[in-house]
């Protein structure tokens, strides 16, 4: 799975085709609420903040997948747990009685996240030792299986709602902005996105970033230079699983509820698919992946309840077919790039 | 029997064979000679399509099989003995002769299991151990076995007395004269050059990937340079 | 005699029936270069991979400069100052030549948990990189991808990549295979340049290369060492010759 | 203490059903290296295939071979369709194709048969129970089932280990090449292995029937069960699939019947209850846990 974007060291870190693309899309990104209220489509709003915050998740699963070669199965889990982070602070908040007798609850949106963000790492630290004592099939599997212990496990806790889930009454708070307007929201997923792809991108050019991706194209090779991989993989595995836990906090102050759903292994499934789609190992590519699926999902369900007997062929062929997912194909389409 | 012609074939990017030709013919047990590294395995392997050759025709019994599947050229008459001899290791010794068995070409006198013990006795005593546990020598010994209960029309061995004890290479050579007597062709990698000389008929000598020189045996005993400069040490 | 920088003692290992290495008693000296020849299935490689630590050894002590490494895994064995090329390639085909290098730099400087400053412009590990590759005649081609490199370039950028460890001890595995007559010559004249500079153990068929380098050289068949000396004493010795150039066959 | 036999035997029953999953999920990948979510579908598949036959026909016979063959039609199409193309693909794509077959199975039958679960009701030979010890009647279906599994179970074992066939299967498994170079045609092996396992599949599923419901997605949640007795037994080794499936069977099993007792003295009821049917289906779990932390390849690692 050769990536594009650490490729070639560009004469300048930023070649000035990737910058101008890069400035192109945040203008167009600020942007989007006030076309769309011009075009009088307001549900496009609450659509991108999804496409956001699946966006997030699908380039926290891309760095232990594209990146670091970790085919994680159950990367759900790290995202429906940073939901409940939130949630479970927000019941002890409203009800008034600490989480566990200890922590008081809150519904500051500075705390839920980061509180989520530490959660999920600390998960991922768990399972991630574990799982990376193996490899291959093996650890496909084994992720797979714990995202499902954890699915279990919120679907028998009855005082966080179980099976039905949990409803969030009002959005974390932020400096007293009003979270509850869609396009407020809005422009907080897309600076919280923007930080997480920046960080992302900083990570992935970085020391760390070269090993990481050194082990995944020949992990022979990084032990005789004397990189002992799987410290390293273990941390870009609790990276991958913060940023997971993050996507989770806000996807639940987005929906205003948490469920089990959310760890279910179908959701690590979307979020694998959104990674192909939008093509393996790059940075951008989650973000068109997220989007693709967002909006194939939209359009379809419109026309056919049964819309994951299109998304099924469609998703066939990107696997079977393309090389690089929409990256790919876009990368081959932008002129003067070479692109595999 | 077997034609090869200008026969060229690579590893990705690198080129391993340039010039690859030589002829076998029915009953006639020929050597192909040559340092490590000149291609000698690597002829072999497109010979038998395990490596799809970039060029060249390679014909059996007048059929071309150049990159066609390596089950299909197997079937045409070819038993491979390969390097590194390959056995099934979670199978028995028995099991391994057997598993692959075949008279696809209704040979009058077929291999059985009980020729092939007569012709390597020490593979009857292990019969229902598993390949794992062989030494070196019977692993050898087992891979000619299962190459032979393909009944074959050409027996290939790939570097067949490579790293075994002299005792037990001496078996493996009195086996190999014993197939000849019984006009079985043989294709022999190897390079003991003073065995080679007495059991066969023709030798080719790989340098760089091109068979340099071809010839009989007396031409070769008489040549002490020729084996200096492209296969000796 | 200078203490032997490596000392090998009794090495044994075994894959079911198959002996492999059947007590293997080696030394290399500091600053010599030490042959190790013998016919294929000798088991060469597989020593070679006990001694990195990428195999682990049945019986039988290794000793780097005094210090016992069997129990250590391979990275901590390079963190020593040992090092070895492959035979079979094995290099970061979607990095280029200076970014192959420049890793094995930055993990030679040990300090790889950096996560925000571009590695790809951190000079003291590039200019470092480009020495190396310069020292192995790569230099016009840094940039470059490894997948799009010719075969005889990757066997070079094998020995940089080595090189860029810093090794006290260098095991090469058949730096000549597969090289064409001018590229053979050419990893003949790097290996001669580094002579006295580093300690390697080489592994390797072509026999012109060997009387050219080595300063002893062991002869391997069926996993044992049968014979120890200079070049002249091993090209007369009888038993090397039967065992090796199978001349003395009935 | 018969209680304790009963969830014994109902362990032991729910062990052998994993056991023809896991068989063929196991064999597929030991010998193929292909990860095929899509197994669970073909367990679904059987299960309608068998329910719908009964439901047209109302013959036993006819349900069992209808849900055979629906199994290994739609095996064999899955294989020479999708899965042919994956053998040289890596994991990553091997999971998100067959991810796609699911969605393409579960939204078919969906079209076809609906949402609502079939109601499959159990073949009159072997309805009610017997009396196998005294105050313990067990249902005769249930022990048909064991009986069923544990012939399938020896019946896989002669043609592993006593076939030519199973000798080929063993063979490929660690040097396909050198097998295709005797003259064997591997590609025609690895269809057969993977229509057994389809057969296999589509038996557990037509068995599961009169039991569990019948409904869109229930291959899915056996097939994660089956992960891990596969995870635990050893990938690619038939007997690890074995061992493993009734262990998983048992302490699952064991884990749901007991528990819930075990806790009531702790807590109140309703508590008691929630908690343990959510300890107990995270149990095979922890169990697969603790098993990787001292064996991470699996009781019976398939090649050592």
């Amino acid at each position: 799975m050769s990536d594009n974007t650490i490729e070639r060291a560009a004469p300048a870190p930023l070649a000035i085709g990737t910058l101008l693309a890069t400035l192109l899309l945040a203008a167009a990104l600020i942007a989007l609420p006030f076309a769309v209220q011009a075009l009088g489509q307001p549900a496009l709003v609450p659509l991108a903040s999804r496409v956001l915050i699946y966006a997030i998740a699908a380039a926290s699963l891309n760095l232990a997948l594209g990146f670091g070669g970790m085919v994680s199965f159950g990367h759900a889990a790290f995202f429906g747990v940073g939901g409940y982070v939130v949630g479970i602070l927000y019941q002890s908040y409203a009800g008034d009685e600490p989480f566990l007798g200890l922590i008081p609850g809150t519904d500051q949106l500075l705390i839920t996240l980061p509180a989520a963000i530490l959660v999920a790492g600390l998960l991922a630290l768990v399972i991630g030792a574990l799982s990376l004592r193996t490899s291959g099939v093996q650890f496909i599997m084994i992720t797979l299986a714990f995202a499902q212990m954890l699915f279990f496990l919120f679907v028998s806790l009855k005082v966080y709602g179980g099976d039905d889930g949990m409803t969030i009454r009002r959005r974390n708070a932020l400096f007293g902005l009003n979270t509850r307007d869609d396009a407020t929201f809005y422009f907080i997923c897309l600076a919280v996105a923007a930080l997480v792809f920046l960080l992302f991108w900083r990570i992935v050019r970085s020391r760390f970033g070269l090993v990481l991706a050194g082990i995944r194209q020949n992990e022979r090779r990084m032990a005789a230079i004397g990189i002992a991989p799987y410290r390293y993989k273990l941390a870009a595995f609790v990276i991958s699983g913060m940023g997971a836990g993050l996507a989770g906090a806000l996807m639940a102050n987005y929906m205003r509820f948490v469920s089990p759903d959310m760890l279910h292994w179908t959701k690590s499934g979307e979020l694998m698919i959104m990674v192909i789609l939008g093509g393996v190992g790059t940075l951008l590519g989650p973000l068109l992946g997220a989007a693709a699926l967002m909006t194939l999902e939209t359009v379809l369900t419109s026309w056919t309840e049964h819309w994951q007997l299109v998304l099924g062929p469609v998703l066939l062929l990107v696997v079977l077919f393309t090389q690089g997912g929409l990256n790919g194909l876009l990368a081959r389409l932008r002129p003067g790039r070479s692109a595999r | 029997m077997l034609s090869v012609r200008n026969l060229q074939s690579a590893y990705g990017a690198s080129q391993v064979l340039f010039d690859v030709a030589l002829d076998i013919a029915e009953g006639e047990v020929v050597t192909l000679l040559g340092r490590n590294g000149m291609g000698k395995t690597t002829t072999i392997r497109s010979i038998m399509g395990l490596l799809g050759p970039r060029s060249g025709d390679i014909r059996f019994e007048g059929r071309a099989v150049a990159g066609i599947a390596p089950e299909k050229i197997a079937r045409c008459g070819i038993g491979l003995v390969p390097e590194g001899r390959q056995v099934f290791p979670t199978l028995s010794v028995r099991e391994n002769l057997v598993a692959t068995a075949a008279n696809r070409l209704k040979r009058p006198s077929p291999w059985t299991l009980e020729r092939v013990y007569a012709l390597f006795p020490r593979l009857q005593e292990r019969a229902g151990q598993s390949a794992r546990t062989l030494s070196g020598g019977e692993q050898q010994m087992l891979a000619v076995g299962r190459a032979l209960m393909t009944n074959p029309k050409l027996l290939i061995l790939d570097e067949a007395t490579e790293g075994l004890a002299p005792v037990i290479r001496a078996e493996i050579w009195g086996c190999i004269e014993a197939l000849k007597a019984q006009g079985q062709s043989i294709l022999l990698i190897d390079k003991n050059i003073n065995v080679l000389k007495r059991i066969a008929d023709r030798h080719y000598i790989l340098e760089k990937g091109r068979t340099v020189w071809s010839g009989s045996s007396a031409d070769l005993a008489a040549n002490a340079e020729l084996v200096h400069r492209y296969v000796g040490v | 005699m200078t203490a032997p920088l490596l000392s090998v003692r009794g090495l044994r290992k075994r894959f079911g029936g198959l002996v492999a290495t059947d007590g293997v008693d080696l030394d290399v000296v500091e600053g010599e270069v030490h042959a190790l020849i013998g016919p294929n299935g000798a088991g060469k490689t597989t020593l070679i991979t006990q001694l990195f630590g990428e195999l682990t050894h049945d019986e039988g002590t290794i000793r780097l400069s005094g210090e016992e490494i069997g129990a250590l895994k391979t990275p901590q064995r390079v963190a020593r100052g040992l090092a070895r090329t492959f035979q079979i390639n094995q290099l970061l085909p979607d990095f280029s030549m200076l970014d192959n290098v420049a890793l094995a730099v930055q993990a030679h400087a040990g300090h790889s948990f950096r996560f925000f400053a571009d590695a790809r412009r951190d000079e003291g590990l590039r200019s470092r990189a480009r020495q190396h590759l310069a020292a192995a005649g790569l230099s016009h081609r840094a940039e470059t991808k490894v997948a799009d490199l010719s075969h005889g370039e990757q066997k070079q950028l094998e020995f940089a990549i080595a090189l860029a460890c810093e090794p006290r001890l260098l095991l090469l595995d058949e730096p000549m295979a597969g090289l064409g007559h001018a590229e053979s010559e050419q990893m003949v004249a790097m290996l001669s340049a580094l002579k006295g500079r580093v300690t390697m153990l080489l592994v390797e068929h072509d026999m012109d290369a060997v009387f050219k380098l080595a300063d002893r050289i062991s002869v391997l068949v069926y996993g044992r060492v049968i014979a120890t000396g200079t070049a002249e004493e091993i090209r007369d010795n009888p038993e090397v010759r039967t065992a090796y150039l199978g001349e003395g066959d009935a | 203490m018969t209680l304790v036999l009963e969830q014994l035997l109902n362990g032991l029953q729910f062990g052998v059903m994993l056991f023809l999953l896991a068989a063929g999920l196991t064999l597929i990948f030991g010998i193929m290296g292909v990860i095929n979510l899509a197994h669970g579908s073909l367990y679904m598949v059987g299960a309608y295939g068998a329910a719908f036959v009964a439901a047209e026909t109302g013959s036993v016979v006819l349900a069992i071979l209808g849900g055979l063959a629906a199994a290994a039609i739609a095996g064999m199409a899955m294989e020479l369709v999708v899965l042919r193309r994956l053998y040289a693909r890596d994991h990553l794509d091997q999971v998100l194709a067959t991810f796609a077959l699911i969605l393409i199975f579960n939204q078919g039958v969906t079209i076809l048969f609906g949402r609502q679960p079939l109601f499959v009701s159990v073949p009159p030979a072997l309805n009610g129970s017997v009396q196998i010890l005294p105050g313990l009647a067990y249902p005769v279906y249930r022990l048909a089932i064991i009986a069923v599994g544990l012939l399938v179970a020896l019946g896989l074992y002669l043609l592993i280990n006593r076939t030519r066939i199973g000798m080929l299967v063993r063979a490929g498994a660690t040097h396909r090449e050198m097998v295709r170079a005797l003259g064997v045609d591997i590609r025609l092996l690895y269809t057969a292995v993977f229509g057994l396992g389809a057969l296999l599949a589509g038996l557990a599923g037509l068995m599961a029937g009169p039991i569990l419901a019948v409904q869109v997605g229930m291959g899915e949640q056996i097939l994660i069960t089956t992960f891990v007795v596969v995870v635990i037994g050893g990938v690619g080794s038939i007997r690890g699939a074995f061992f493993g499936a009734l262990i998983v069977g048992l302490v699952d099993t064991s884990l749901r019947a007991f528990l819930p007792g075990l806790l009531r003295h702790a807590m109140t009821g309703s508590e008691a209850d929630a908690l343990a049917a959510g300890l107990s289906s995270m149990g095979i779990y922890l169990l697969m846990a603790v098993v990787l932390l001292v064996r991470p390849k699996g009781l019976f690692p398939a090649h050592v």
